[in-house]
């Protein structure tokens, strides 16, 4: 049921509108910050508001008019939409007061640019979860590219702008190369129509070849999840500010890029073309390949984050491999994770920088014996470390039997092979952390004077992070519902 | 860049020659150009159209009469195209020597007297062009280069300040716009009277005789305006030219 | 095959010879513009290039045995005082056509501005490079690059 | 007074061209002539000082000396050919440059004077510096010739005192 | 009055070029007020005319310079003609033209000393050269309008310094070879048609069958190869850069995105209005073929040759070149999208290289560096000028929803349409090449450190008033129209697309 | 039109063409240039384009060659090729 509404612009307008002012506020921060949290409380209740709506079985639709011929600038919210959007702009209000936190706890420069910049990613995150068509989610896609750009580099050091441009190259490129000439394609094919549609526009119009070619040049070209060969730039964006690294591993730019393959399997082939035309091994092997690759480097990396960012390509992996089993409980275990791996890692991300903050630690070789020093932030990082990893009480466990299921489901033993060897890497690779930072004896006489944690503006966010991967294994329904909006399972 | 040049020429020489091949026999009056609806219409009824005996001048100044607006327009251009290159205003530039006996300080005697005698008389006769263009070879463009040639012939044997007395810089340059002016104005003309632009016979009204004189005597205007301009440009395009834009001295 | 070149030239060359000369004019014009070295002897090139295509407009407009395209003035009388029809009174075979003379007119127009400006622009070449040939305007111009 | 005189030398002039006599192309005629008169009559009749009646005077004589200058012509071709073909060419050929003051007074009589001597066959007109011209003749012969008879008779024309010259 | 909009359009700024010389060299706010004037009036009458194109039942507005009447099916006078493309393009033509003149009134002061009143003078008439060859359809008329536009050109550029003078000749000669070639081809399709109005020539030669014909098949090569000069079509472009880049300043800004765009305009006109795309597709698919290789190469060597550029200018005159690849490659892709895309490009390309252009004219006066170093930190100093040059970069890398994504959409649409893979290829690689070039200088702006702030050249006549940027707003205020113009173009493409898509003739 | 006549004018005009482009003076150049166009202005008369040959005896053979000369009087006079 399908009904015209504006509350989907009005979401996606909040962030926006709260640009102008945290630019006009920019010589009061208090008020400037004030500006971004009445944004983004108010992004969430809006989200909240029609998230019972949702579930009734309806759609909520807004249209500007044609930009192109046959193609509006659509906002379509359906049960995966509401999901991501619930997710980022739930996630977003935390790492709002985190990154007031933190960039006040480290007196970074150009924090007016950092949060009008993070409010337009906000939007943009919002614009391709609420995609109503292909080219409204390719240019939100873009806009999200560009406007997190600038947070990549916030430092503009050397080592940053390098970054960044890897960053740029590798996502623009991509979606330039392979996402444009395929929309194109698709447009074409399809006859002017691009919406997203639950059978997949493209159904029964495409052949096994072409097919193929525009799977792969969709999922590859949206770079953003990082599916191996185009990964490289999330190790390397990890130069930016820790919140921001929460906001583009955890909530906003990794997720849009799954998101934007789930939307090509879903939405544009359709989940039931796609086995017809039975094309869709090849991603699933490239993920596959990609999660046991990504957990092998994951482990040889001293840098804290970036053991994080590998730990994320596995994990988008997961996701990318979970819908290319085709099976509905694979597709919905994909859909699950991305709600559960942003709770998980965006948790350990937070803690991360609470370590940096609090103790300018970057690397994990000298996180020896931490715990004793911020206890409640490692005990936040070992939830974190479950639910990443898929143990029992976090969420992590919850997708992850999904995935699983959808795996046996369609038949695929060797993948099956793949999730349990990558679990156990994750295994290797966190616990070790949390092992040594409680257990081991500190050895330098630096972490003698008590406890010291992270500003409260640090810590809470990721206590309720960490609160909320717990409670989602408890009481996972109300994710489970919004995917199976999606997918049919209950 | 020799052999280049020469391999492009002989391969677009080779080009055109193929096409010889094609065309008509040369001065074949059967040809598609020559037979053709427009070029009869304009050798036919030009006298009923216009009364005018030229068909070049009729088909010049009102058939075609929108080209020649943008002819006079190209050598207006040419005009102050070179001005704006090659002019260099400076303090020294605008002072020329006054008087009357500069007319005669420069200069060969006997050239300075031919030239005396000899410039009146062919100013009269592009003007004599320019009136005399419905009926035989001429017109506009012609008696206006003539007329620019006095003027050149006048500085060459008199020196360039003196004929710049005659026709100063600033004077040249109002008339070449007065001359375009005088053209597209008369078309504009035409416009308010409720015709199409360059339409003369809409100004039947306000002109003697029929519609057809009413062309004919349009094209006078319109050709009276091409000379204006032709006049002046051609006389600055030489004093520009031959003093590398500082107008002092002539050659 | 001596006759088959006497064949082509009758039936190509003789009778369409003002074309054969436009293009050979054409082709000299082109070449001294593309490889002469000093400027002044390219816009001579580029003059000749003008006139040759100028040439060829003419030739299009000829007819064997016409005559210019002026009425005489019996002809003139006939129809503008006797009031004959100007279709009988004019033979169009008589008149060349007038239309390309039209054009060309236009064209050698442009052509002596296209000139002009090229001359006014290679005084001021002269003026800040002291030659007018190529190869050592573009000597003088290397070692300094930008300028 | 001379504007008018310009005036219709030049009306003259047009209606020789034009030969069309309808008032239209008389108007444009009248018309053209007055524009030249209004833009280059000083070029014409550029020594104003002479009486009017002086010169009318110079007017009808001109036709007289051009007569004569016509015959003068052809005696200077007869002694040029003579030379040509006589057999004792480089005796009788004496080149020389002759300068001589004429006595003339305006630029358009020492033009005319100049003019005169380059039409002759064999004297040509150098340069004229002042009042002093300078000529280039191929025998004595021409030089003789002009240097009397044709000066005086310009004089005469112009209504010059007769006057020997130096 | 309606019916004569498109000889207004005209006759605005010629009679404003001749009150400009008429005004003299002293009175140069005068000059500024009537070259303004008389353009905003062009303006208005070129959105009058697109609104009667629109109203119109046949598409297209017929305008017969004179009154002449058709005699016996032919045209005998000269006649305008103004379809849909047609008009938007005058539109661009004299919108870009008059926004231009607002950018110039405190930069040409300084740029042409004593000569403000020629440059006016000579603008204004390179506009009406350009809305001539736009609205013509006659093909003789066409060549006098395209030496206008071109002897205009030669002097506006000849004004700068010596190089520009020894760019100008270059293009001199290589603009006459150009239109000589133009001209003669006119002359061969004369002598087989006996006419030179555009449609009769077409029905002619669609009623006497001459297309086996040899001269008609060499016309249009010279055609093309006139045109091609003219628009630096790739192997034709050695006039461009050096012609474009050493102009003075507030010239190459008007005459970078109009020029090559109204040639590849005529390039349309003759394909499609001349010889008919039954003649152009249908007898040289071999051909097609090959220039869509040619602008292919056109398109790639144009990229590379940006990216080897250390000069801010050089660098966008070698992607005018591309973008010309662009266009041409679209017009032969002998299909409707592709065709679609050729045109709305023209419109697309003119904004973004209308806005780059200013932007960096606006820097190179700014900091007096013409190289890429120039932008060294200029987020910081000049925000509003960096804002504007993003949005013509982002546009030139072709990112939703500036104008240059559209035109990608509509000419890889095209491209895809026939399966031509390769332009396709070429396309995205021009995308990605100038993402590089573009980010590179962003990334410099944005990060770049320079010690101290330096301050603006003072004009030779006066200091001009500072403001935002320490820019004067008669510049500045273009520079955010042009953007403005960029995103209007592209979100409104739809619109524009349609209208465009209404005047292709069917082939 | 009479086609020897026409011959022989186009012969000379291929000439002075190839003369004027040959000559090293470049004053000589323009003057041969200056007979070139009055040539060509003969042809046109003779094929009956009389305004045309007008046209160019006034531009051709009068204008072009008069500031052909006066900007090889202020720049360079000889050239090399």
């Amino acid at each position: 049921m399908i009904e015209e509404s504006f509350l989907p612009l009005i979401t996606w307008m909040v962030s926006l509108l709260a640009v102008p002012a945290i630019l006009l506020l920019r010589r009061t921060p208090n008020a400037r910050e004030m500006a971004t949290f009445v944004a983004a409380f108010a992004k969430f209740a809006l989200v909240a508001v029609m998230v019972p709506m949702i579930l009734d079985g309806r759609v909520l639709r807004f249209s500007f008019g044609e930009i192109l011929p046959g193609i509006p600038l659509e906002f379509r919210v359906d049960g995966l939409g509401i999901l991501f959007a619930l997710v980022a702009s739930s996630l977003w209000i935390l790492t709002t007061l985190y990154a007031v936190g933190y960039m006040r706890g480290l007196k970074e420069h150009d924090q007016t640019r950092f949060f009008a910049c993070f409010a337009v990613s906000i939007s943009a995150t919002i614009g391709v979860a609420f995609a109503g068509n292909l080219f409204t989610l390719y240019l939100f896609y873009e806009v999200l590219s560009l406007s997190t750009y600038p947070l990549v580099t916030h430092h503009g050091d050397k080592e940053a702008r390098s970054g960044g441009r890897t960053y740029l190259s590798h996502l623009l490129g991509t979606s330039v190369a392979f996402v444009l000439p395929a929309m194109i394609y698709c447009w074409v094919r399809s006859g002017g129509d691009m919406s997203f549609t639950d059978g997949g526009f493209l159904a029964g119009k495409i052949g096994a070849g072409d097919g193929m070619i525009v799977l792969l040049a969709l999922t590859l070209g949206f770079a953003k999840s990082g599916l191996m060969p185009f990964h490289s730039w999330l190790p390397n964006a990890m130069v930016a500010p820790t919140p921001v690294s929460a906001l583009l591993h955890a909530v906003a730019v990794v997720k849009v890029g799954v998101f934007c393959v789930i939307r090509v399997f879903t939405g544009v082939f359709g989940t039931d073309f796609l086995g017809e035309l039975d094309v869709a091994t090849a991603v699933s092997w490239i993920a596959a390949f990609t999660v046991i690759t990504s957990s092998l480097i994951a482990l040889s990396q001293d840098n804290l984050k970036r053991r994080l960012a590998f730990s994320t390509i596995g994990q988008l992996g997961y996701i990318v491999l979970g819908v290319s089993l085709l099976s509905p409980l694979g597709v919905t275990g994909s859909i699950l994770h991305i709600a559960m791996h942003a709770f998980g890692k965006i948790t350990l991300f937070f803690c991360a920088g609470a370590i940096y903050v609090a103790m300018h630690k970057k690397y994990v070789s000298e996180l020896v014996g931490i715990g004793r020093k911020m206890p409640i932030t490692m005990a936040a990082f070992a939830i974190g470390s479950l639910s990443v990893i898929g143990l029992p009480v976090t969420g992590g466990l919850v997708s992850k039997w999904y995935l699983v299921m959808g795996t046996a489901e369609s038949g695929q033993i060797a993948l099956l092979v793949v999730f349990l060897v990558s679990s156990i890497l994750n295994a290797c690779y966190f616990l070790p952390i949390v092992y040594r930072a409680f257990l081991c004896r500190p050895e330098e006489s630096l972490y003698d004077g008590g406890r010291q944690e992270a500003p409260l503006a640090c810590l809470v966010p990721l206590c309720i992070t960490a609160a909320l991967s717990v409670f989602s294994f408890f009481n996972p329904n109300l994710l489970l519902k919004l995917a199976g909006l999606m997918t049919g399972v209950e | 860049m020799k052999l280049f040049g020469f391999i492009a020429v002989i391969i677009v020489g080779a080009l055109l020659l193929a096409a010889t091949g094609d065309f008509p026999a040369w001065g074949d009056a059967g040809s598609p150009a020559s037979q053709g609806q427009v070029s009869s219409f304009y050798i036919e009824q030009t006298i009923n159209e216009t009364k005018v005996p030229n068909m070049v001048t009729a088909v010049l100044a009102d058939f075609r009469g929108y080209d020649t607006m943008f002819e006079t327009v190209v050598i207006f251009i040419a005009g102050i195209g070179i001005i704006a290159v090659l002019r260099t205003f400076g303090d020294q530039a605008s002072k020329a020597p006054d008087g009357p006996e500069a007319d005669n300080d420069s200069g060969d005697l006997i050239v300075r007297t031919t030239c005396h005698m000899v410039v009146p008389l062919i100013q009269l006769f592009a003007l004599y062009v320019i009136a005399h263009g419905h009926h035989s070879p001429g017109g506009g463009f012609q008696g206006g280069v003539m007329l620019g040639a006095s003027y050149i012939l006048f500085a060459l044997a008199c020196g360039l300040p003196a004929a710049k007395r005659r026709m100063g810089e600033r004077r040249a340059i109002i008339i070449a716009a007065a001359g375009i002016i005088i053209y597209a104005g008369w078309g504009v003309a035409c416009l308010l009277l409720g015709g199409n632009f360059l339409d003369y016979t809409s100004l039947d009204p306000i002109l003697p005789g029929d519609e057809q004189m009413a062309r004919s005597h349009s094209m006078l205007v319109v050709e009276i305006g091409v000379a204006f301009t032709v006049t002046a440009i051609m006389f600055a395009i030489y004093s520009n030219l031959s003093t590398r834009g500082r107008l002092e001295k002539g050659l | 095959m001596e006759f088959l070149a006497a064949g082509f030239i009758e039936e190509n060359i003789v009778p369409k010879f003002n074309y054969w000369v436009y293009v050979i004019l054409m082709m000299i014009g082109l070449f001294a513009m593309i490889t002469k070295n000093n400027l002044i002897k390219k816009l001579i090139g580029m003059a000749i290039f003008q006139t040759a295509i100028i040439l060829f407009y003419v030739s299009i407009g000829v007819k064997a045995e016409s005559g210019i395209p002026i009425l005489g003035h019996e002809q003139h009388h006939e129809i503008v005082e006797e009031g004959r029809a100007s279709s009988e009174v004019i033979k169009k075979e008589k008149f060349a056509n007038p239309l390309p003379h039209v054009l060309m007119l236009t064209a050698i127009v442009v052509g002596v501005s296209t000139l002009g400006l090229a001359l006014a622009i290679s005084q001021r070449i002269y003026g800040s490079f002291n030659t007018l040939e190529e190869d050592e305007i573009l000597d003088q111009l290397r070692p300094g690059g930008h300028d | 007074m001379y504007r008018i005189l310009s005036f219709f030398v030049l009306l003259l002039t047009w209606i020789i061209l034009s030969g069309m006599m309808d008032w239209f192309h008389f108007s444009l005629g009248v018309i053209s002539s007055a524009l030249v008169t209004w833009w280059s009559s000083d070029m014409l009749f550029t020594d104003r000082g002479i009486a009017p009646h002086n010169r009318l005077l110079q007017f009808c004589r001109i036709p007289g000396y051009l007569f004569w200058l016509s015959w003068q012509i052809v005696l200077a071709n007869l002694h040029v050919l003579r030379l040509a073909f006589s057999p004792g060419l480089r005796k009788q050929m004496e080149p020389q440059l002759v300068r001589f003051s004429s006595g003339l007074t305006t630029d358009f009589q020492k033009f005319v004077l100049a003019q005169s001597i380059t039409l002759t066959p064999g004297t040509v007109t150098m340069k004229i510096e002042g009042d002093e011209f300078i000529i280039h003749a191929i025998s004595n012969s021409s030089v003789r010739g002009l240097t009397g008879s044709m000066v005086k008779r310009v004089r005469r024309v112009f209504g010059e005192s007769v006057e020997p010259i130096s | 009055m309606t019916e004569h909009f498109s000889a207004l359009i005209l006759l605005m700024p010629l009679f404003g070029a001749l009150l400009v010389t008429l005004l003299g060299r002293e009175r140069r706010t005068a000059c500024w007020l009537t070259a303004l004037v008389c353009l905003a009036a062009s303006s208005a009458f070129a959105i009058g005319n697109i609104c009667q194109v629109l109203a119109s039942k046949s598409g297209d507005l017929r305008y017969r310079m004179g009154g002449w009447q058709e005699s016996a099916g032919y045209e005998v006078g000269i006649e305008l003609r103004v379809d849909m493309l047609a008009a938007l393009v005058v539109a661009m033509v004299v919108l870009v033209g008059f926004v231009n003149i607002i950018f110039a009134k405190t930069r040409v002061g300084s740029e042409m000393k004593d000569k403000v009143a020629f440059f006016y003078a000579l603008k204004q008439l390179l506009i009406v050269g350009l809305c001539g060859i736009v609205m013509t359809n006659d093909a003789f008329n066409l060549y006098v309008l395209i030496e206008i536009t071109s002897l205009t050109s030669y002097a506006l550029i000849a004004m700068g310094n010596r190089r520009a003078a020894l760019s100008s000749f270059n293009y001199i000669i290589m603009g006459t070879i150009g239109a000589s070639f133009y001209l003669l081809g006119v002359g061969y399709l004369y002598i087989k048609t006996g006419t030179l109005n555009i449609d009769d020539i077409s029905s002619v030669m669609q009623s006497g069958d001459l297309w086996a014909h040899p001269s008609i098949m060499i016309a249009f090569v010279l055609i093309m190869l006139g045109i091609w000069t003219k628009m630096a079509f790739f192997p034709l472009h050695g006039w461009l850069p050096n012609a474009y880049s050493y102009a003075p300043g507030v010239v190459g800004s008007f005459m970078a995105p109009l020029m090559t765009k109204v040639m590849v305009y005529v390039m349309l006109r003759v394909m499609l209005w001349l010889f008919g795309g039954e003649y152009v597709y249908s007898s040289g698919h071999i051909w097609g073929e090959l220039i869509i290789w040619m602008s292919i190469i056109a398109i790639i060597a144009g990229s590379f040759l940006a990216l080897a550029c250390t000069d801010i200018k050089k660098m966008l005159t070698y992607l005018i070149v591309a973008e010309v690849g662009y266009m041409v490659g679209g017009a032969w892709l002998m299909d409707g999208a592709g065709i679609l895309g050729s045109m709305y490009h023209i419109l697309s390309d003119a904004a973004m290289t209308f806005c780059l252009f200013l932007a960096a004219s606006i820097v190179i006066l700014r900091t007096g560096d013409h190289r890429l170093t120039a932008f060294t930190g200029l987020f910081r100093s000049m925000p509003l000028t960096m804002t504007g040059f993003t949005v013509g970069a982002l546009s030139m890398i072709g990112l939703p929803p500036t104008c240059g994504f559209f035109s990608k959409w509509y000419l890889i649409s095209g491209a895809i349409e026939v399966g031509h893979w390769s332009y396709v290829a070429a396309l995205l690689f021009s995308s990605l090449v100038n993402a590089v070039i573009f980010f590179r200088i962003i990334e410099r702006a944005y990060f770049g450190r320079i010690e101290g702030v330096e301050s603006l050249p003072v004009d030779a006549d006066g200091s001009p008033p500072v403001v935002l940027d320490r820019v004067p707003y008669s510049m500045l205020l273009p520079l955010l129209m042009a953007a403005g113009s960029v995103l209007l173009v592209g979100i409104y493409n739809e619109v524009l697309a349609g209208w465009l898509r209404a005047a292709i003739p069917s082939l | 039109m009479i086609w020897q006549f026409d011959i022989i004018i186009l012969i000379f005009m291929v000439l002075a063409a190839i003369i004027a482009l040959r000559v090293k003076d470049l004053l000589g150049a323009t003057l041969v240039f200056g007979i070139y166009s009055f040539l060509i202005c003969l042809l046109w008369a003779e094929m009956g384009a009389v305004d045309v040959a007008f046209t160019e005896a006034a531009v051709g053979a009068g204008v072009s060659t008069v500031i052909m000369i006066a900007t090889v009087f202020s720049t360079a006079r000889r050239s090399r090729d």
